[in-house]
């Protein structure tokens, strides 16, 4: 019994806290709210480090790594804003991958950059597999996948689905059962949206009647690329609410008040240390999410969406707290703790959303307990 | 208990309500560019007109041009612009806070100098006590007023979340006077002269982008003995008196900042999905139960204003549970419309933005809650370790703290 | 614009704190744990008092006072957990009150006493009218009362309901619209249940065609009566919090713990800050619920389940507090703490719950926002 | 990252099962009543059976008699008592906590005297640290032990929490030789008899109504000289030790005292109406998200305990996540199954009644959370009004704060 990480593990994450270093990206993140094109572009970082290959098996050119290795680099990411496209591009090779398509090796050389077009699978509430709407409460009909590939929908704020050269698909086949689908970009229209953090790059994908290749793929592969996705957000937002809390400890020792550093007080300690019990917590998921990831597939589900609805919390309440610590000046545009809670905002409405992972917990524990 | 107008109150309502009927198409837009020096030259004229028809001031003795009246009128004239649908009068603070101060503190010079100006919004006053280092502990101000042979003295400090700094004619500032006594006892209250040479006023934006309060800068300007206020040396006094009257105008203010469960309830009810959804409806409930309470909580505290009572740290309170739900209210709104809700188009984007840096305004919720637990609870109070050091030491203690 | 109350309110609070401290009722709740025979019998209290012809007219002997002076009662009875029954009977004489019924006399001279078995009204989400169940999640179906006055149906956990001569029946007639009628108890079966707080005495009421007099009521008239029953336990509640504050506040202030008085720490100070906050916004509830309940009807449904939404949350949350306050020792048998823990536990899961009320809350606003 | 075992704890796992197969109809129900003689010999004997097959003190040193293992091999025996369905050791503290203290500071002659008989059940031991004025405050017992000319020591006091004493045969008990000197300093650890004369244990009924702990009377106790543990004065290093070691056994426990998410959703999944709420799925969720993450955090630690490392204070996160869990999970299980959950015969009433309680137990969270705050972040500690005062003139203080 060891959830100690491998030199392996410990040197690709050395590997990516130094590549990230490189580049200015927190400050990037404030000046690309009034100009995007500050934006850097991290396409060559990731392509250097190997990255879009992660999930790929050697054999097709990839680095034949697991998901927990994946979650350690989103982690370094999360830690400096950096807007890399992994969100949308792993899942899409984890799928590609399973199918053992024909594009894989340009997407391991990063010749070709691929998105993943989520669909939420289908759970005990509701029957159907459905993908997030533009806007309002309700759940929008998965894309319908035809057998020649070709496919009909529409799917909102995909991450990284601008710029992209191939979509992964995941929809339902004419006989409602999931099914997934490739095509290229051009065959697709790809509304590029970026809203409140602007590191996130997002697209509402229109497909009508596209082009595409149908990829050979069983329902386990989709519903572990979704939750793959789940278990990548989650260590994203592991890894801003370390940096939050680091930020937050440093200031609270050295800000005054009363002639006392802020934290000797129990207002700023306790909410500090609960920052600390939720970012472990969350930590303590990960390691179940990447456990389960490689060896427990039929836990996947629960320990990705448990990791999520935690990291989730934990990055909601780190994000605002540290704002709280900081006082006034932690809530102006100069400062850098409003970026993390622009992250944390955005975030938690993203694939399916925070609370939706959440009610996956839910429905895997009672699935699991009528099922007993 | 009964919430209706007595007669007088309903004749007086009436007054109000056909001068506003008479003079609406006069006012302004109630929102603008709190930049645009045209936009604030339309809201102080529209203040002139509300103080002529006595609707500014309306608790101001009417020795100084006020209409005499007391918490309830204030009130109804509230309640009556706002269902008129026009803005208020410009200078909440100078004619909420700062001229009831000078009313309270300042010589028959600064009273018939200043007071008529500020009620017609000729001179908008601006509040200069917090600072970098002295937001919650406002005592710790480092801001320095030096004493010059001649009598006058030489300000230079910065202060910070100053509203109204930029189209402002005068300010008062809580400066330190003598750094060799404890903290609370070296600090003085002055006017100051906002567009002398000397002052600097620079924007400070907000997580919304806007620059909803300014660093004001001073750097050696000279200001005339006379320009102090309650006496040097009782410059903590003064300040009381105005934080006093701060909580008053809330306590008479509106409920929240327009943060209603109504307007809330009216953007999901659209969304029926969301209306069906229990977990949504229980966010929305108690949210909503927090700002009707507030609601009621308003009332109660007018009814003590009404028989005379000076409103306690309790009202803080309201303060804290309305930013809280209004927080609640902005999850729960973007939870159900989307991230479309956090585009600056969106009608919540504001709110979700700017209540962040709200939660700190005017005291932490932390020392706020010391404060109530003490001085309402009777709780016995922290270790103070700041307690009777001369503030030089003070400032000294902390650096090599740090260091 | 005045919420101070009149002369004659301060007099019935006062009579009632007067009255109720002349029995030992804190005592008698830990002792009727083991021993219910120690429950002190309070209905001769509140016939002196004068307490049960409250809300009846006087020219039907009675009172004639309003829902808010019956809310202070209620709410100096939660001070001292006193076991009055007038959860079950003051509702029961508003409706019957509202018919004007042939046994106001007898009940307002203290002859007879009347319970009120309750039926929910229907909302936004729930069409029908429906009742507690003994068990479980979904409602149970309102009893069907005939056009004759006789009664069908089953409703669970009924305050008061044991020992009562007349049970006032909310339940629908064959169209399915509310209607009510007054049973004999000796027609109705009636088996008593306590449930953790022995200061609490219900009943399930089964009526099997059960012989009642059919009431002359509009909707109206059970409706209020449903939210009458909301302010009354929520006034209740109040006066619990209040109790427990003080107790609180007194131990925080005579407790040393590292040289300090426990109360002098943030951790203790900010808790019981906040037990003021939720009470004071409870407080603030009752004013409305009672200016409704006088002279805005139409704003009665949410303002008494706003009023009990705000006060349920403030008894659990300070019940527990005031456990945490006292450490280990205000979780034992022979602290008074836990009785108030206990009354928090069960008046939760009472006339649909907390829960329910917070759900009306909303169902309230959904709808005048739907009509606007 | 691996959770399965090597070879070598295969092997053993395999070994302790096979003899838990061959063994289990011997032993007795895993609960009973805690005041019942019969019950609790079944209990002794059955941790004898334990002990001689190595299964009882797996990480004493085999010279003690234990089975000189690591702390995986300890899970891994837990785990096997647990899937057997058979109750592990009776005497958790005295093995887990207080024989270890012994093995650490303790004489070869009390070594010799009491490991032994510890180990097979013949003498159950309990720990009598807390008081109703040190609770948290550990470090503030006034229990006295006064040195006799003999050497021997009179011992007067009062202990409370004290679990198992009803059946004990020996106590460890910290109790203050020096108030004259500052609180931490003048404190002493002796072996008490628990049966002796001048001893009287009194059951403490939690809100259960059952007596889970006892309150614990020493009046003028004679105790020998040799009954000191860890040398005069140094009481609170040695209580250190012992709590390091209530970590460390807590560390290695089976995840939150079967709190566990899977039961909860059990009871929840019978209820179609439930089921499909979904607010209520947000509570199970939430609250299951907690308990899934104590268990892994379980495996974290036993990382590191296996990688040579003591669990820090931060371990205590795990409890109060446990425990606000819980309680979150008795509100959602009593809101969906009604009041009858409250009656003492339901499956929740323990959990329900006995959570309020545990909260504080071993320390208040506030207290945690400054310790790990100071501890784990570095924070600045609060301002301390008791350090290096003597511990007479500190009680004498507090007396007249009160007064």
């Amino acid at each position: 019994m060891n959830l100690a990480l491998s030199d392996e593990q410990e040197f690709l994450r050395e590997a990516a806290t130094g590549a990230l270093a490189r580049v200015k990206t927190v400050e990037a993140a404030r000046e690309a709210l009034e100009d995007p094109s500050k934006l850097p572009d991290l396409w060559t970082l990731v392509k250097d480090a190997g990255w879009n290959g992660l999930l790929i098996d050697e054999d097709h050119g990839g680095a034949g790594l697991g998901a927990f290795d994946a979650m350690l680099v989103l982690e370094e990411c999360g830690k400096v804003l950096a807007p890399t496209p992994l969100l949308g591009l792993l899942p899409a090779t984890a799928i590609l991958n399973a199918a053992g398509d024909e594009s894989l090796a340009a997407v391991a050389s990063g010749e070709l950059r691929p998105a993943y077009v989520p669909a939420r699978p289908s759970s005990d509430s509701h029957a159907e597999w459905t993908v997030d709407p533009v806007g309002g409460f309700a759940r929008g009909a998965a894309p319908v996948i035809a057998a020649d590939g070709s496919v009909t929908g529409t799917v909102a704020w995909v991450p990284d689905a601008p710029g992209a050269d191939l979509l992964v698909v995941v929809g339902v086949d004419e006989s409602g059962a999931p099914a997934a689908t490739v095509v290229e970009a051009s065959a697709a229209s790809v509304e590029a949206v970026t809203r409140f953090d602007a590191t996130r790059s997002l697209g509402h994908v229109t497909l009508d009647g596209s082009a595409g290749r149908r990829l050979d793929v069983g329902e386990g592969d989709l519903t572990a690329a979704w939750y793959l996705a789940h278990a990548l957000i989650a260590s994203e937002s592991l890894g801003t609410v370390q940096t939050t809390l680091t930020m937050s400890v440093e200031y609270a020792k050295e800000r005054f008040t009363f002639g006392r550093a802020i934290g000797s007080y129990q207002s700023v300690k306790h909410e500090l240390t609960e920052v600390l019990r939720q970012m472990e917590n969350a930590r303590s998921l990960q390691f179940y999410a990447g456990w389960a990831g490689a060896d427990k597939p039929e836990e996947f589900a629960l320990a990705a969406s448990a990791f999520r609805n935690a990291a989730g919390h934990a990055l909601d309440f780190a994000t605002r707290s540290n704002i709280n610590v900081h006082g006034g000046i932690g809530a102006t545009w100069e400062h850098d703790a409003p970026l993390y809670f622009r992250r944390a905002q955005l975030s938690r409405r993203l694939l399916g959303g925070t609370h939706d992972a959440a009610d996956r917990v839910a429905s895997e524990l009672l699935l699991a307990a009528a099922a007993a | 208990m009964d919430l209706n107008d007595t007669p007088e109150q309903a004749a007086f309502r009436q007054q109000v309500r056909s001068w506003l009927q008479e003079h609406k198409d006069q006012a302004p837009p109630s929102s603008g560019d709190s930049q645009d020096t045209a936009y604030i030259d339309s809201r102080r004229a529209w203040q002139r007109q509300l103080a002529e028809a006595n609707l500014a001031g309306v608790t101001w003795p009417s020795e100084f041009g006020g209409g005499g009246k007391g918490p309830i009128e204030q009130v109804i004239v509230n309640q009556e612009i706002a269902a008129a649908g026009v803005p208020g009068i410009l200078d909440v603070i100078g004619i909420g806070m700062l001229g009831p101060c000078l009313i309270a503190h300042g010589t028959q010079e600064q009273q018939s100098r200043h007071l008529g100006p500020m009620l017609h919004g000729d001179e908008v006053w601006c509040q200069l006590f917090s600072e970098p280092a002295a937001g919650s502990d406002l005592a710790a101000v480092q801001t320095r007023a030096k004493l010059n042979d001649d009598g006058s003295w030489s300000l230079t400090g910065q202060k910070v979340w100053t509203t109204n700094a930029q189209f402002s004619t005068f300010g008062l500032i809580l400066a330190r006077t003598d750094a060799d006594v404890p903290k609370h006892k070296g600090m003085t209250m002055f006017i100051v002269p906002m567009e002398a040479e000397g002052v600097t006023i620079r924007g400070l934006r907000q997580i919304t982008g806007e620059a909803e309060f300014n660093e004001v800068f001073f750097d050696d300007l000279n200001i005339p003995g006379d320009a102090v206020v309650g006496g040097v040396g009782n410059g903590w006094g003064t300040a009381l008196t105005v934080l006093m009257f701060e909580r008053l105008t809330i306590g008479l203010g509106s409920e929240g900042f327009g943060y209603r469960s109504d307007r809330f309830a009216k953007a999901l009810s659209v969304d029926t999905a969301a209306c069906a959804d229990p977990e949504i409806r229980q966010r929305l409930a108690n949210l909503s139960t927090e700002l009707l309470a507030v609601r009621f909580t308003g009332y109660r505290t007018l009814t003590a204003l009404a028989g005379g009572q000076i409103p306690g740290p309790e009202s803080g309170l309201a303060k804290v549970t309305t930013v809280n739900a209004a927080i609640a209210a902005g999850e729960l709104l973007a939870d159900v419309l989307g991230p479309d809700a956090l585009d600056e188009s969106s009608e919540w984007f504001h709110m979700i933005s700017f209540l962040p840096g709200l939660k700190s305004a005017g005291g932490t919720e932390a020392i706020l809650r010391n404060t109530i637990g003490e001085r309402v609870l009777g709780l016995p109070p922290e270790p103070r370790l700041d307690k009777g050091i001369p503030f030089s030491e003070l400032r000294a203690k902390e650096k090599e703290a740090v260091a």
